[in-house]
């Protein structure tokens, strides 16, 4: 294997490419490693493009783009110099390092400066490691399509499908577009048409969210069904409607290589007291990365996990926590990257089981859902526990363990999350918790529980029109009734909530804007505790 | 006593119940007894707090007995409830029933006009006095009976006929079995596993039939022909043509039709008759029973075959897709890798257990394509011999072209060629579909109008195996009823007719929805008393006025309009 | 003093009676004017029966019966409607108002209708004000129309076609042909008037011999029509020549066979 | 002895009032049987008397079976067990013996007239199970006006023991210190006829039966239909007494449900349904009616043409498809069902003022108890089990015990009838056969 390391470089158009003509021009030599990617702007440079890059193997990225105030786009240099500060924070929560990635101003008459720039970051990142994703290759076996489709047939039971349209007519993205039918999907593929379903988008649209299951007679587990298949479907079709250009999948496959080490843990509040081993596992979930991918939309993501710690201690609880933690690989599942999804739940349950924590609890619904329902299928019962943060605390309320001593005079919706609810059944806990909360007033949206309504997305797939509508369409209830605050027990239903009310909208933003608060957080607050 | 020769010994009781205060908290009851007393003929007026309760019972018969009353009338509640309470208490004094009439104040009176107790008297005055005015002519009547001969024919030798046969002469009834056919076993010789429970045909079939052929009680005359019935309940008079035209009577009690259905041959559609490899799910069934069934690549099975049309046929034939379905399940089993296609409208998969076949086929991945009748589907002839059968997918909208090497038609149960002249012999109805009619849809699904004549199996309409089986067993119940209690006897409100006055035009005999009435000899109409219900509509649309309704005649219906209407006879 | 009628129903015993049971259990009130006859069937209430009703004075006459294929005994509720019809335009002759006979029907269930029916039929005779017939003084001409009407009720013609109805017009007739309801209606209509007519005549010819001049007169109909009648009520014996007055012969009534 | 011997044999006990019970108990009395009829309610006449018209003849139900019930009443071989429970069976076929318990009425059955006074009088109102909840009652009641025995009960619940009723009672037939009796029978043979009951409609919360006011089950509507019932025959909305425009009804509602509900058909949904969409046209023409359906069952005698004429002639619109859900709007109480025209691909949405449930028509939860005291067994949805459902669908596991009706699996009335005249005469047959044994 190579010991020089590669460094990828977007050049601007305008300045950097220019200097880097000049730098050529005035036979300026600089070392070979760098390859040079020319860009209109370096606020063209997508965050995606640097973590893409590394995922593939290179050492550094280096983004040069015109001083500031010279960009020949106004602002994009401005930009990209945010974005690039972001990017190496996940570089460095994924222990690559911030320092792996440069961002450098060259004007065009700066051929020098750029040699020097290329020459200085070759020399540093000879003296680190090299990126340890280096050389790595998806190995996946080819799958045959019959076999796991056939196999899907039985296991979701499709093929008792009566063909009555109650998923459609449940269905909620059905509903926003009256094109789109789970009923004919399935029955393409029980006449044996299933080829023409599988390089549409049809597969992808699915928001997974279990109300045609719910409610379906025959019992058709149409979700699974579409994960099964999506297993064979075409992965291009997959990358146009991934959401957020893809990076949280990234991270995931990322994070499936042993020799990364991630420094994930700086959230840690102070006075925080955790434990090594212990019968307690919080598991954290993708919140540290989140906070920084979304950083816009300020949700303060972290106050998520930092609650739950101080809660926990709280009640005299020292929670494990793992520093290198992995994704627990529900969006690779759920877009059919079974065997990188495999790596993840296995590291997973090995470091879990090292702790030897008999409970693992989770705040986000997706984790919870994966490691209780879909590692034990993998490999197996596990000989952990597997909770979600609203099922530990409602049992530490009728303990008497959890007391409240805020008083918080005001009026609460409850969106119950998919995975949480029709997934796994988990309806009345975090209604408990809240209706404890002294002075507050819990309402319901008419359609709640089994019946409540999908965020509108899921594992970042078609985040388009109709999955707004759908979103619009769920805020506007929980608005009409009169609550002043949306609390959800799923961090991903905020991130989308928040992303689709920070667009420009064809409705008046008051009908659809609200206070949103997690679940954990507001118990801490109750408690006093932030 | 009852006899009563002149006017002058008609001796009239009137008992008048307050119903606690249902009645005297309204009517002016005292009033009414004084009133009552005033009327022709009455001899005794009572009130009692509860005529209906065994004291007010008992005070009835005492006093039939103590003023020698040989009409009795009680004003009180509805007749339609309380009438035979009445009517026994009478007889226990040895009065005739039906010198026993009742004037309803309850129900029609004070209840119903409970705010206007001056206007509520009066009306229960005339209500008495109509009571009155009718039982000034009441005459005891004698109810009519026959003796019922212990023995049925049964029509048609078909799992129905042998089943109601069989459980007929286990409880000791002769039982002739007439059967066209040179054996017995009807439709069920030609089939192959009988679903719910798939068994053999042939072997439960066999059963059956040896018990036929073992039982004392059972007569079966194979080869027959019915050349008549005449006669009524209890006294059927049957004739059967012999193969050598000579001809055998006999008589029975009763008459069960079980002669079964046809299955249409739905020649020249989808290309029957003209491809060979187009055959009907009877075919199919052969082939299966007699395991000549080749491998076919693909099976497309096409429902409603002549069934469920916008005209003519419009019936569901109710079997077509359960056997579709069973049959379907029997070649996946056979031959797992041939496709087979159910092309329907609506899967009649009813009952307990028939969905749970529609998920065995559904397990075996027989493939289920709903068509609609607008857009029926075609069968093409290739010039390979194979053929191409194009559905338009009604829930898809896609047309589905299918490329197979069998179609099986799914043809309907109709009714036989021959059931008219057995609804003729019998003067029993068809319905609209062909299918005998029964005498009511819903209560009486096995019985025809006429008593003593019943239907059963799928000469009623079409229903697989066990329905008809079920059915069968209650034709036997039905039919088993008359010749058990060996007498028939019925109320006496029946009609009379004047042999004098009738001229045999023969209104009455076709109104009567009974056949109660007949043209004797002599070309005179005559009653059938037992079978007669005593409807009236008869005597109300007689030409020449001759029939009388018995207890209900014109003098008494008129006597009491008048009374009401506080008039004598203009 | 108000006007109270004397109304008359004939209430078949399965559906109607039951139904006014339950308008009574359910404490559903309507006017008391109603005398409330029982019989098995409507079908069973003869024509004559209610002319004989309405000869006596009755201000309305109500028949109720099972809803049609509700009928205890199969179709006499149907019967019922035939012999309305032609019951309907025989009185229409007569000078009687035609409203005060009415036929509904009435099931066990119904017994907020029936009270309904009841007072609303009340109402509708008390508007219409008391019968020609009712009270001592009757009208002469209506009553001789009601009787005429009776008889013709009561005579072979009618009875028969209306017991033929369903067979003709459902069925087949002798030549295995099907006759069509208009056909039928009309060969009724005509019947109907015939029938009247005649025994109109026969009414007044009872009370004195009387020409064909003189009946077409009072009857108010063609001389040859009248002629025609008397030939035909000739040979069924029901009147014959009583004397000849010039050349002008003068039909009496006779009694034969009635 | 031999004498008692004979009478057992030839009495018979049947279990369930409804019209299979009814018509087994007449076929076996008619012919000289001697008949126990029983009965949990206070009054025979089972489920048909709770209807209005019966598909696809439109019979007004109460009409026919009325005189049923009375004849059970009049017939000298019928012995009416109402208001009481099966407790015990011991003994074989010819021989058992039965202990049955009569729920005491507080009411002396021969002194009570059915005068009804007591009801007048009684302060207390409640919910009428009779009424689907839908009408009231008093705590001194009959179910229903023609109900049979004609004889009041106290429903001991909710009795106030006021006294009032004792006081008005002319009859003096109020003992409210009755007790339960236990009587014991010697039977020949037993026939189960206990029918069904509905599947619990709130289970399927989507379409928001128990949430949403305008949201009724069918057998509710059909009380609403009836002329006797709690509306006097009126349509109305519950939550506002409007007279409904548009009317919807759902079928399937927990039947052939792998899940959430049961698997097989009810088999008589789709046609009342029909029949219950035809009333409201002739109640009033200008409704609306639509029927949203899967597979429409038109397998039993007239029952296509019935929806033929529903369809033009009335005008009853057929909609291809299991809604999803039903929402409502909480100003109005107007009710939106979400659905996919599945013959039109397209996922639409309707709005109506009411919606009326077609509910699964499901074995008795009772029927568990009743199998196990008559060591019966049950078929995996719950059904009695047939031995031979081929060929003697009355038979069970015991000798001498039959099954007809519903209880035996989904059928609809004339069904039911032929079946429980079938059943009479397997009982009459197997005691014949064991009469003839013995001879030989």
């Amino acid at each position: 294997m190579e010991t020089e390391p590669r460094i990828v470089a977007f050049l601007c158009n305008w300045c950097s490419y220019a200097g880097a003509d000049l730098a050529g021009m005035s036979r300026i030599s600089y070392p070979p490693n760098v390859r040079a990617i020319r860009v209109m702007c370096s606020g063209r440079v997508d965050p995606a493009f640097v973590i893409n890059a590394f995922e593939m193997g290179a050492d550094g990225v280096l983004v040069t783009g015109c001083h500031p105030g010279d960009c020949h786009y106004v602002s994009g240099n401005l930009k990209a110099e945010k974005r690039m500060k972001n990017t190496g924070k996940i570089l460095r929560l994924l222990g690559l390092g911030s320092e792996r990635l440069r961002l450098e101003w060259v004007s065009t008459s700066e051929g020098a400066k750029f040699a020097q720039i290329v020459t200085d970051f070759t020399e540093d990142l000879r003296k680190m490691e090299p990126n340890p994703l280096k050389g790595r290759v998806n190995t996946e076996a080819p799958v045959n399509t019959e076999e796991v489709i056939s196999k899907a047939f039985k296991k979701t039971n499709v093929q008792y499908c009566l063909e009555c349209g109650k998923c459609s007519g449940s269905c909620p993205i059905s509903r926003v577009n009256d094109a789109y039918s789970p009923r004919r999907t399935v029955e393409r593929f029980l006449l044996g048409f299933g080829g023409k379903v599988l390089p549409t988008a049809d597969l992808w649209t699915c928001l997974t969210c279990y109300t045609c299951t719910e409610r379906c007679p025959s019992d058709v587990l149409y979700p699974e069904f579409v994960r099964a298949c999506r297993r064979v479907a075409s992965q291009e079709v997959m990358e146009e409607l991934c959401a957020h250009r893809g990076i949280p999948m990234a991270l995931s496959r990322i994070m499936t290589n042993l020799s990364i080490k991630q420094k994930r843990l700086d959230w840690f509040p102070e006075g925080a007291e955790t434990s090594q081993k212990g019968d307690l596992l919080y598991f954290t979930g993708c919140l540290p990365y989140f906070d920084v991918v979304f950083e816009d939309f300020d949700l303060d993501l972290l106050k998520i996990p930092q609650s739950v710690v101080k809660i926990l201690n709280r009640v005299g609880i020292k929670p494990v926590i793992l520093g290198n933690e992995k994704c627990c690989g529900h969006d690779l599942l759920w877009t059919g990257d079974m065997e990188n999804f495999e790596k993840l739940a296995k590291m997973n349950v090995a470091e879990i089981k090292e702790t030897t924590a008999t409970k693992v609890v989770t705040t986000c619904p997706e984790c919870y859902r994966t490691l209780k329902k879909d590692y034990t299928e993998l490999l197996g019962n596990p000989d952990f526990e597997v909770l979600h943060i609203s099922e530990l605390l409602s049992e530490l309320i009728n303990k008497g363990e959890l007391k409240y001593d805020a008083k918080l005079p005001m009026k609460v919706v409850y969106q119950d999350a998919c995975r949480l609810g029709r997934h796994m059944g988990v309806y009345e806990p975090p209604r408990r918790i809240i209706a404890d909360i002294p002075g507050i007033e819990l309402v319901e949206m008419g359609r709640n529980r089994e019946n409540a309504v999908c965020c509108g997305v899921n594992a970042w797939l078609s985040c388009n029109k109709y999955s707004k509508a759908v979103q619009i369409d769920r805020l506007k209830e929980a608005k009409a009734t009169g609550a002043d605050l949306l609390v959800t027990a799923c961090p991903k239903c905020q991130i989308h909530w928040k992303c689709v009310t920070s667009e420009k909208l064809w409705v008046d933003p008051e009908e659809v804007t609200m206070k949103m608060r997690d679940l954990s957080v507001l118990v801490a607050e109750a408690m006093h505790l932030v | 006593m009852e006899q009563v020769k002149g006017e002058e010994d008609l001796r009239i009781g009137v008992f008048i119940c307050h119903c606690g205060i249902n009645i005297g908290g309204v009517v002016n009851v005292p009033h009414l007894v004084e009133y009552a007393k005033t009327l022709p003929n009455v001899v005794y007026a009572e009130d009692n707090l509860y005529t209906c309760s065994s004291e007010g019972l008992s005070k009835i018969r005492e006093n039939i007995k103590k003023h020698d009353l040989n009409r009795v009338i009680v004003a009180s509640c509805t007749p339609r409830t309380h009438e035979p309470l009445f009517r026994a208490t009478c007889e226990e004094a040895g009065l005739n029933k039906y010198l026993f009439e009742m004037a309803n104040i309850r129900e029609h009176c004070s209840w119903a006009h409970m705010h206007e107790p001056e206007k509520a008297t009066e009306k229960a005055k005339d209500i008495v006095r109509m009571a009155v005015a009718k039982a000034r002519l009441l005459k005891p009547q004698e109810e009519p009976e026959i003796d019922v001969t212990p023995s049925a024919l049964v029509i048609g030798g078909g799992v129905s006929g042998m089943t109601a046969s069989l459980c007929l002469a286990d409880q000791g009834f002769k039982v002739y079995i007439v059967e066209k056919e040179g054996e017995l076993g009807g439709r069920l010789n030609q089939l192959h596993k009988l679903y719910p429970t798939l068994v053999n045909a042939s072997e439960g079939l066999n059963k059956i039939i040896e018990a036929v052929k073992a039982n004392r009680n059972i007569e079966v005359w194979t080869s027959k022909v019915l050349k008549q019935i005449k006669g009524f309940i209890g006294n059927f008079e049957v004739t059967v043509q012999k193969g050598n035209g000579e001809t055998a009577n006999f008589g029975v009690g009763t008459v069960i039709v079980a002669t079964g259905a046809d299955v249409l041959e739905p020649v020249g559609m989808y290309g029957y008759g003209e491809y060979d490899n187009v055959i009907t799910q009877l075919k199919l069934e052969q082939l299966l029973k007699d395991g000549k069934l080749e491998k076919p690549e693909r099976v497309v099975m096409i429902q409603c075959v002549g069934s469920r049309e916008e005209k003519g046929r419009t019936y569901c034939s109710r079997i077509c897709c359960m056997t579709a379905l069973k049959n379907a399940i029997l070649i996946k089993d056979m031959f797992p890798d041939t496709d087979v296609y159910i092309l329907f409208r609506d899967l009649q998969t009813y009952g307990g257990h028939y969905e749970d076949y529609r998920r065995m086929a559904q397990d075996r991945g027989v493939k289920f394509i709903k068509y609609g009748l607008e857009k029926p589907p075609e069968v093409i002839l290739r010039q390979n011999g194979r053929l191409d059968v194009n559905v338009c997918h009604a829930l898809l909208r896609e047309q589905i072209n299918i490329d197979t090497d069998l179609v099986v038609l799914s043809t309907p149960l109709i009714q036989r060629e021959d059931a008219r002249d057995v609804s003729r012999m019998l003067k029993v109805p068809l319905g609209p579909d062909g299918f005998f009619l029964e005498a009511h849809v819903k209560l009486r699904p096995v019985d025809f109008a006429t008593d003593g004549i019943y239907v059963c199996g799928t000469a009623h309409s079409p229903k697989d195996t066990s329905e008809s089986i079920s059915q069968a067993f209650g034709v036997a119940s039905r039919a088993a009823i008359p010749m058990a209690v060996k007498r028939l006897r019925t109320e006496a409100i029946t009609a009379l007719v004047d042999e004098n006055l009738c001229t045999g035009c023969g209104t009455c005999v076709k109104i009567c929805p009974y056949g109660a009435i007949v043209k004797d000899e002599r070309g005179v109409a005559r009653v059938t008393e037992v079978v007669c219900k005593g409807c009236g509509t008869c005597g109300a649309s007689c030409p020449e006025k001759a029939i009388t309704m018995r207890h209900f005649t014109d003098e008494q219906v008129i006597a009491q309009a008048l009374a009401a209407l506080r008039r004598e006879l203009a | 003093m108000t006007f109270e009628p004397r109304i008359i129903g004939f209430l078949c015993n399965w559906c109607s009676y039951a139904g006014a049971d339950l308008a009574g259990i359910s404490r559903i009130t309507y006017p008391t004017n109603i005398r409330i006859i029982r019989v098995m069937c409507s079908g069973r209430v003869d024509p004559v029966l209610l002319l004989e009703t309405l000869a006596n004075g009755a201000d309305g006459v109500m028949v109720m019966g099972c809803h049609p294929g509700d009928c205890h005994y199969i179709e006499g509720n149907l019967q019922t409607e035939r012999k309305f019809k032609m019951l309907k335009k025989l009185i229409a002759r007569t000078g009687l108002e035609p409203e005060r006979l009415r036929l509904e029907w009435v099931s066990a269930s119904e017994g907020g209708r029936f009270a309904e029916l009841v007072r609303d039929f009340t109402n509708q005779i008390k508007a219409l004000g008391p019968s020609p017939l009712s009270g001592e003084k009757q009208d002469p001409n209506i009553l001789e129309g009601i009787l005429a009407a009776k008889s013709a009720a009561a005579d072979f013609r009618l009875r028969v076609l209306v017991g033929r109805e369903k067979g003709l017009t459902e069925d087949v007739n002798v030549y295995g042909e099907k006759v069509s309801q208009e056909k039928f209606d009309e060969t009724m209509d005509k019947a109907i008037a015939d029938e009247y007519i005649r025994n109109k005549i026969y009414f007044l010819v009872r009370k004195e011999p009387l020409s064909v001049k003189e009946l077409s007169k009072r009857l108010d109909l063609s001389p040859q029509m009248v002629l025609r009648h008397i030939v035909v009520m000739r040979r069924r014996g029901m009147v014959a020549v009583d004397r000849v007055e010039g050349i002008t012969p003068l039909y009496a009534a006779l009694e034969v066979g009635r | 002895m031999k004498v008692k011997a004979m009478e057992a044999k030839n009495s018979v006990l049947v279990v369930g009032g409804g019209i299979a019970g009814m018509q087994a108990s007449l076929d076996l009395a008619n012919r000289g049987f001697k008949v126990y009829l029983l009965e949990n309610s206070p009054s025979i006449g089972g489920r048909m008397v709770q209807l209005d018209k019966t598909f696809p003849t439109m019979d007004c139900s109460i009409c026919i079976v009325a005189p049923k019930m009375i004849e059970c009443l009049r017939n000298p071989n019928v012995t009416l067990l109402t208001y009481s429970e099966l407790k015990e069976v011991s003994g074989s076929a010819g021989n058992f013996t039965v202990r049955v318990l009569k729920k005491p009425r507080f009411i002396n059955e021969e002194r009570c007239t059915g005068c009804g006074v007591c009801g007048q009088h009684c302060p207390v109102e409640v919910a009428n199970e009779f009424d689907m909840g839908v009408g009231i009652r008093k705590a001194i009641y009959i179910p229903l006006p023609q109900a049979v025995p004609l004889k009041y009960t106290i429903d001991r619940e909710n009795c106030l023991e006021c006294g009032l009723c004792q006081k008005m009672c002319r009859a003096e037939a109020v003992e409210f210190d009755q007790q339960p009796q236990t009587l014991s029978l010697n039977v020949g043979t037993i026939i189960v006829a206990t029918g069904f009951e509905l599947f619990d409609a709130r289970t399927r919360s989507e379409y928001g039966y128990g949430r949403h006011q305008n949201v009724l089950i069918s057998l509710e509507f059909e009380r609403m239909l009836s002329a006797s019932g709690p509306t006097g025959g009126h349509i109305v909305r519950l939550s506002d007494g409007r007279i409904p425009r548009e009317i919807a009804f759902i079928q399937c509602v927990g039947s052939r449900s792998l899940k959430g509900g049961v698997p097989f058909c009810s088999s008589a949904c789709c046609m009342y349904a029909t029949k219950e969409s035809i009333l409201i046209k002739e109640h009033e023409p200008k409704c609306e009616v639509y029927i949203f359906y899967n597979d429409l069952k038109v397998f039993g005698k007239g029952f296509q043409d019935f929806v033929t004429r529903a369809k033009d002639e009335w005008g009853v619109k057929y909609i291809r498809a299991l809604p999803g859900e039903v929402t409502e709007d909480p100003k109005t109480g107007d009710l939106t069902l979400w659905y996919e025209d599945t013959t039109e691909n397209v996922t639409k949405s309707i709005k109506v003022d009411l919606v009326v449930l077609c509910p699964a028509l499901i074995p008795r939860a009772a029927s568990k108890e009743l199998a196990g005291i008559l060591g019966l067994e049950l078929d995996e949805y719950g059904f009695f089990k047939s031995k031979d459902p081929q060929f003697i669908p009355f038979d069970t596991n015991v000798p001498g015990i039959f099954i007809c009706g519903y209880c035996q699996g989904p059928k609809d009335i004339p069904e039911s009838v032929a079946q429980a005249s079938g059943a009479a005469a397997r009982a009459a047959e197997v005691i014949a056969l064991m009469a003839s044994k013995e001879a030989q």
